[in-house]
């Protein structure tokens, strides 16, 4: 029997919002695919866009960055700055041949466990249909 | 001279001429001409709820195919017309997995380009009321009339968008400058019973009877609406009181087109309104004390 | 190298049912990094703790991974424990593999291995952690109490008895809210004023109370502990000090303006006093309505005034703004109603004798403007037949508010039993669509009024309220005998729905304080902390963060005062150390200082270098995330930790 | 219906509706009671094709009337 793609997916969730989303899921006891692991970060706004890239170089097919809906962050807007380096990373993407869908940025409130649960199972299963990224053999190869 | 696409629809052609001739009358009279669209077809009086029969649908949706040929405005005069066509055009914008049958049924795709708009709409948006103000040569002063709104110009509202569907406002304002005295009255938007009147009068009698009620008690000499189903159910629920009450007055019914082509100094019998008509409109001004009438 | 040990904690079954507990303790001992693991059925518990401590001791550890349930809930539980052992609470990290593994997988085995990631990614975390010594900073022990209706009363006086100083700033020209527009109050059916009045004159006797009237915050900058607030106010015409509300000025006053306080049912002067018991007793001058100050026009209420010898009034007065300085903040804003003429069914505006709740309230007032008997505002005459509307706009997704105002129920059964009660040939009608009477002696209450008083309560809606022949018509249905009703009334009462005061929304923004979906503060924990705001050090009373009735904005303006005095009764506060640091590499190119919201960062102009101020830099990191050069770094959290922690998740 | 009960589909106001909305306009949970009727009517119209009082249809109804009429209270 094939075995079927798993992909490895990195996620950034802000402690304030977004993990807090995910603890509600857990509570709630909501299902989703074990493919993406959460780190826990203070603010959407301390990822630097080079985390992605290492992210994804070193072996991950995707990436969620997740905050707080922009006007709720606790650090007033550290969420709009990410969405701006955000937009320019998806540039960035889209120059190494990367599929914008391998990164995702999602604003998910610490009421939205259902909607941490569904972007979970939704970006799984579309990094799955997009198959492996490969970089890093890919990467390896060309050096 | 300016021409808007226009769907007469079957009552215009049939019992309500009288509606089709005094609209045609006053856009002349006002500058603009309704064009009858080509290959008209009945729009099916009401919008089917039914989701399971898309059978319904494919009529409205064809006139709107047919129409998108000829302009991006589609003007109606009927009320059911209108309801049906808006709300016709509404669920096409959504390009449902619904629209998409109908427009291989129909071998005509309609995907929401024409812009169903009412009369009264043309009126206020186009040619504006103040423009009205000015063309009116002879005003129809203290005519105290009732203006009846009805259910399918306002309502379902968040489609429609018409008016505000429980203080509805456009009719007494385009009243207002015609010289008018539009009444108040709060059965203005119930409904008549409209097409419980076809089997089972008995249900939609009392409900036109409480509405001409209201009106009258509130001061009104005079209906005016825009729908010809409306009328109807309005004149027939006070036939039998009109036979045998003489205390009771009748209420009479005229579209508000008739009116505004009096205002615009039309002929009567451009308007088809007949001599009973105008009686009971003249009946229904104001009566001003004689003294002054005289000097 | 540091000596790691891990914890794991079964959590009864929670974790243990779906993670293979044991695996992960055999493999992760395993690792060369790791010097010690355990785990425990509830390490939570005291046994557990005990094991925890007594397991850094023994295996002389140096930092410790507590693999459990999320950090939400126990990380100060085990930074505890660790700082008590010995450790820097630093040294602690939680992974959490009972929110993130056991409770959202089903399969054992992934969820197994998802635990193994997630325990590896703490453990490469917790190794580059460096021990950390809070920050402290001192607090400013005062509070500013925003809004002078019951719930800032008692929560100035709470703040005030303790022995703090009290800001309390009220927009109106008197204290009171909305509480002093109540006739009476349920279910006790004291009168409002009575009880309130004493209240109101304490706060103006009370030596820690400052309070401004006429007034508004209009910048807040600083943080918990340290707020700097500018509060603007407008002209005082009138020396508070001085004026002793003899009412001379008013007497000459020529302009008439609709009084506010009993919703436009009287009149008033352009200088007034907003009614009887206000509080500071002096009079307004309302500069909007007044003949002229600018250039002075009219000028009587002045020469009446100084031919009296008082001379309290300044009509050249200028509005003043005050710098304060506080460590908390109270929210006390309240409550609005929904504007009733959106209901156009119920034909709020163009019938005059359909009026709202409060406005009725005012009628049945003692002091307002029928002295307390209930008459028609179109003729004067007393209403026999009175249709009270519950739910009026409320409950209607749809069409206007989604929710519940909670207090309807009461004061309508309150109203319509004081109606039949002034009225007894009278019948009075009550539209509804449940009793929502959930409260000590409400129910009983309630029932009370419906029997006693013969109230008559018909469950369901109103179609439609409209004037004939003098009679308000109210066409509605009564779902129990399934028939529709027509009453001829001659009032017509809409309980309308509560709504957050006008300006909640700029206060909120001038707070940095969120709100909720319908403009209501929005509260840290709707169940744990329903009294702070997520904004630390901003705490919330009364209506302002949802409708509410007075005993329970009382119990929330006095926990929200218990909230603040904790805080300020230590002369500092611990920050968490977490703060961004400048490297040594900084080149001084200032991308990172407009990025900070808290103006935490600055360049000094010496060493042409960014320094960040700890106490003000919250730690959020993101202007760690824009240095080009990686000069700064955000303590615990730095560059090199996240990116060990994504090899641990991708290895 | 979800419950079972039939015995809505039995009941006279189905036939009483007029479509005319002032229900949806009205309704705080923004119930489309007009919908809900024609569906009814629908079922029971496909059981059982509910013959209109074609006796009592008066001679000069406008047109509008009479489709509407059919296309509400007749099978299709």
């Amino acid at each position: 029997m094939e075995k079927t793609f798993e992909p490895k997916i990195v996620g950034f969730l802000c402690k304030w919002c977004s993990y807090a989303g995910a603890d509600l899921a857990g509570t709630s006891r909501m299902k989703y695919p074990p493919n993406l692991n959460a780190m826990r970060v203070n603010c959407s706004g301390r990822i630097d866009p080079s985390f992605v890239l290492r992210a994804l170089a070193s072996g991950a097919d995707g990436v969620l960055i997740a905050g707080c809906h922009p006007g709720d962050c606790h650090y007033t807007n550290g969420n709009v700055k990410t969405l701006r380096r955000f937009r320019l990373l998806q540039r960035m993407l889209d120059q190494f041949g990367i599929e914008r869908e391998r990164v995702r940025l999602e604003w998910i409130s610490a009421s939205e466990g259902e909607r941490y649960a569904r972007v979970v199972r939704g970006m799984t299963e579309e990094i799955r249909s997009l198959g492996p990224l490969n970089w890093k053999t890919t990467m390896e190869v060309a050096a | 001279m300016q021409s808007y696409l226009y769907f007469p629809g079957c009552t215009l052609r049939t019992v309500a001429k009288d509606y089709d001739a005094s609209a045609k009358a006053c856009a002349r009279a006002l500058g603009f001409e309704l064009k009858e669209m080509q290959g008209w077809l009945c729009c099916g009086a009401v919008l089917s709820n039914v989701e399971d029969n898309l059978m319904t649908r494919a009529g409205p949706n064809r006139i709107l195919a047919r129409a998108q040929q000829e302009s991006d405005r589609l003007v109606t005069l009927c009320a059911g017309c209108y309801n049906v066509l808006k709300r016709t055009d509404l669920r096409a914008k959504l390009a449902s997995p619904a629209q998409q049958s109908i427009n291989t049924f129909n071998e005509d795709s309609y995907n929401g380009r024409v812009d169903v708009v009412h009369f009264l709409e043309i009126l206020r948006d186009q040619v504006g009321f103040d423009a009205i103000e000015k063309a009116v040569k002879a005003p129809l002063k203290g005519v105290r009339v009732g203006a009846y709104y009805g259910c399918l110009l306002l309502r379902p509202f968040e489609e429609m968008k018409f008016d505000d569907p429980n203080r509805p406002s456009i009719l007494e304002n385009l009243l207002m400058r015609l010289g008018c005295t539009p009444i108040d009255y709060p059965a203005r938007t119930d409904c008549c019973g409209s097409y419980l009147s076809v089997g089972s009068s008995e249900n939609s009698q009392p409900m036109s009877a409480t509405i001409v009620k209201s009106a009258h008690s509130c001061g009104a000499r005079l209906l005016t609406v825009g729908c010809p189903l409306c009328k109807y159910n309005l004149e027939s629920s006070q036939i039998p009181r009109a036979k045998n009450a003489s205390a009771e007055k009748f209420l009479p019914v005229v579209y508000f087109t008739q009116l505004l082509g009096l205002a615009l100094g039309l002929r009567p019998e451009e308007l088809e309104l007949d001599m009973q008509q105008m009686q009971a409109i003249r009946e229904a001004q104001i009566p001003t004390s004689e003294g002054r009438d005289r000097h | 190298m540091k000596r790691v040990g891990l914890f794991v904690c079964h959590c009864g079954l929670n974790i243990a049912r779906t993670v293979d507990i044991k695996d992960i303790v055999e493999k992760t001992s395993k690792r060369s990094d790791i010097v010690f693991a355990a785990d425990h059925k509830y390490l939570c518990s005291e046994p557990g703790q005990a094991l925890i401590k007594d397991s850094i001791r023994q295996h002389k550890l140096d930092a410790i991974v507590v693999a459990a349930c999320s950090p939400a809930m126990h990380e100060a539980t085990f930074k505890t424990i660790a700082q008590l052992s010995g450790l820097n609470k630093y040294n602690c990290e939680i992974a959490n593999i009972r929110e993130q593994s056991s409770w959202v997988h089903d399969d054992p085995q992934k969820a197994t291995e998802k635990a193994h990631i997630i325990v590896s990614e703490a453990i490469e975390k917790v190794k580059l952690n460096e021990p950390l010594q809070p920050i402290t900073v001192p607090v400013t022990r005062k509070v500013l109490i925003i809004g002078g209706g019951i719930a800032g009363i008692r929560a100035s006086l709470d703040v005030a008895n303790a022995g703090y100083q009290v800001y309390l700033v009220e927009k109106s020209g008197s204290i009171g809210g909305r509480m002093a527009q109540l006739s009476e109050t349920f279910p006790t059916l004291d009168c409002a004023i009575c009880i309130l009045g004493p209240l109101m004159v304490e706060v103006y006797r009370h030596p820690n109370i400052k309070l401004l009237r006429l007034s508004q915050v209009e910048e807040v900058r600083g943080y918990i502990g340290n707020f700097k607030v500018k509060v603007r106010q407008e002209p005082e015409y009138v020396d508070v000090a001085k004026c002793n509300a003899c009412g001379e000025c008013a007497k000459v006053c020529p302009a008439d303006v609709p009084n506010e306080f009993d919703f436009g049912l009287t009149w008033r002067k352009a200088i007034y006093t907003p009614f009887a018991q206000a509080v500071p007793p002096a009079y307004v001058l309302d500069a909007k309505n007044c003949l002229g100050l600018l250039p002075q026009a009219c000028g009587e209420c002045k020469k009446a005034c100084d031919q009296l010898g008082t001379a309290c009034m300044n009509l050249d007065a200028w509005p003043q703004t005050h710098e304060l300085e506080v460590g908390a903040i109270i929210v006390a804003t309240g409550y609005e109603l929904y504007d009733a003429t959106k209901l156009t069914e119920y034909g709020y505006g163009t019938c005059p004798d359909v009026m709202t709740s409060i406005e009725f309230e005012r009628m049945l007032s003692a002091s307002g403007p029928t002295l307390g008997e209930i008459r028609r505002p179109s003729d004067g005459r007393v209403p026999r037949e009175i249709v009270f509307i519950q739910c009026a706009g409320q409950r209607e997704p749809e069409t206007a508010l989604p929710y519940c105002s909670k207090i309807c129920c009461m004061y309508t059964a309150r109203h319509a039993m004081m109606f039949r009660e002034k009225v007894p040939e009278g019948q009075a009608y009550v539209f509804y669509m449940d009793i929502r009477a959930g409260g000590k002696g409400y129910e009983e209450f309630v029932k009370r009024c419906q029997e006693e008083r013969g109230l008559l309560y018909l469950r369901g809606r109103v179609a439609k309220v409209y004037e004939e022949n003098g009679k308000l018509i109210v066409k509605g249905v009564d779902t129990i005998s399934g028939k529709r009703v027509q009453i001829n009334a001659d009032l017509v009462v809409l309980a309308v729905g509560m709504i957050p005061s006008a300006g909640s929304k700029e206060l909120a923004s001038t707070l940095k304080a969120s709100l909720d979906a319908n403009g209501f503060f929005s509260e840290a924990h709707p169940k744990l902390r329903p009294l702070e705001s997520p904004t630390a050090g901003i705490y919330l009373a009364g209506a302002g963060q949802a409708p509410k009735d007075i005993p329970e904005t009382v119990a929330q303006a006095s926990g929200a005062a218990a909230k603040a005095l904790d805080l300020l009764s230590s002369p500092t506060l611990e920050r968490e150390p977490t703060v961004a640091q400048v490297l040594e590499t900084c080149s001084g190119c200032g991308i990172c200082i407009p990025l900070c919201p808290y103006e935490a960062l600055t360049l000094n102009a010496n060493t042409n270098q960014a320094e960040v101020s700890e106490a003000l830099c919250e730690g959020c990191g993101t202007c760690v995330a824009s240095c080009p050069s990686s000069s700064l770094s955000l303590r615990n959290l730095t560059d090199q930790q996240i990116l060990a922690m994504i090899e641990a998740i991708v290895a | 219906m979800q419950l079972g009960l039939q015995e809505v589909l039995d009941a006279k106001s189905l036939w009483l509706c007029a479509t005319c909305f002032a229900c949806e306009t009205q309704c705080p949970r923004g119930l489309d009671v007009s919908k809900i009727c024609e569906a009814l009517r629908t079922i029971k119209l496909r059981q059982d094709p509910y013959e209109l009082n074609i006796e009592a249809v008066s001679a000069d109804i406008p047109q509008q009337g009479l489709v509407s009429a059919y296309r509400k209270l007749s099978s299709y």
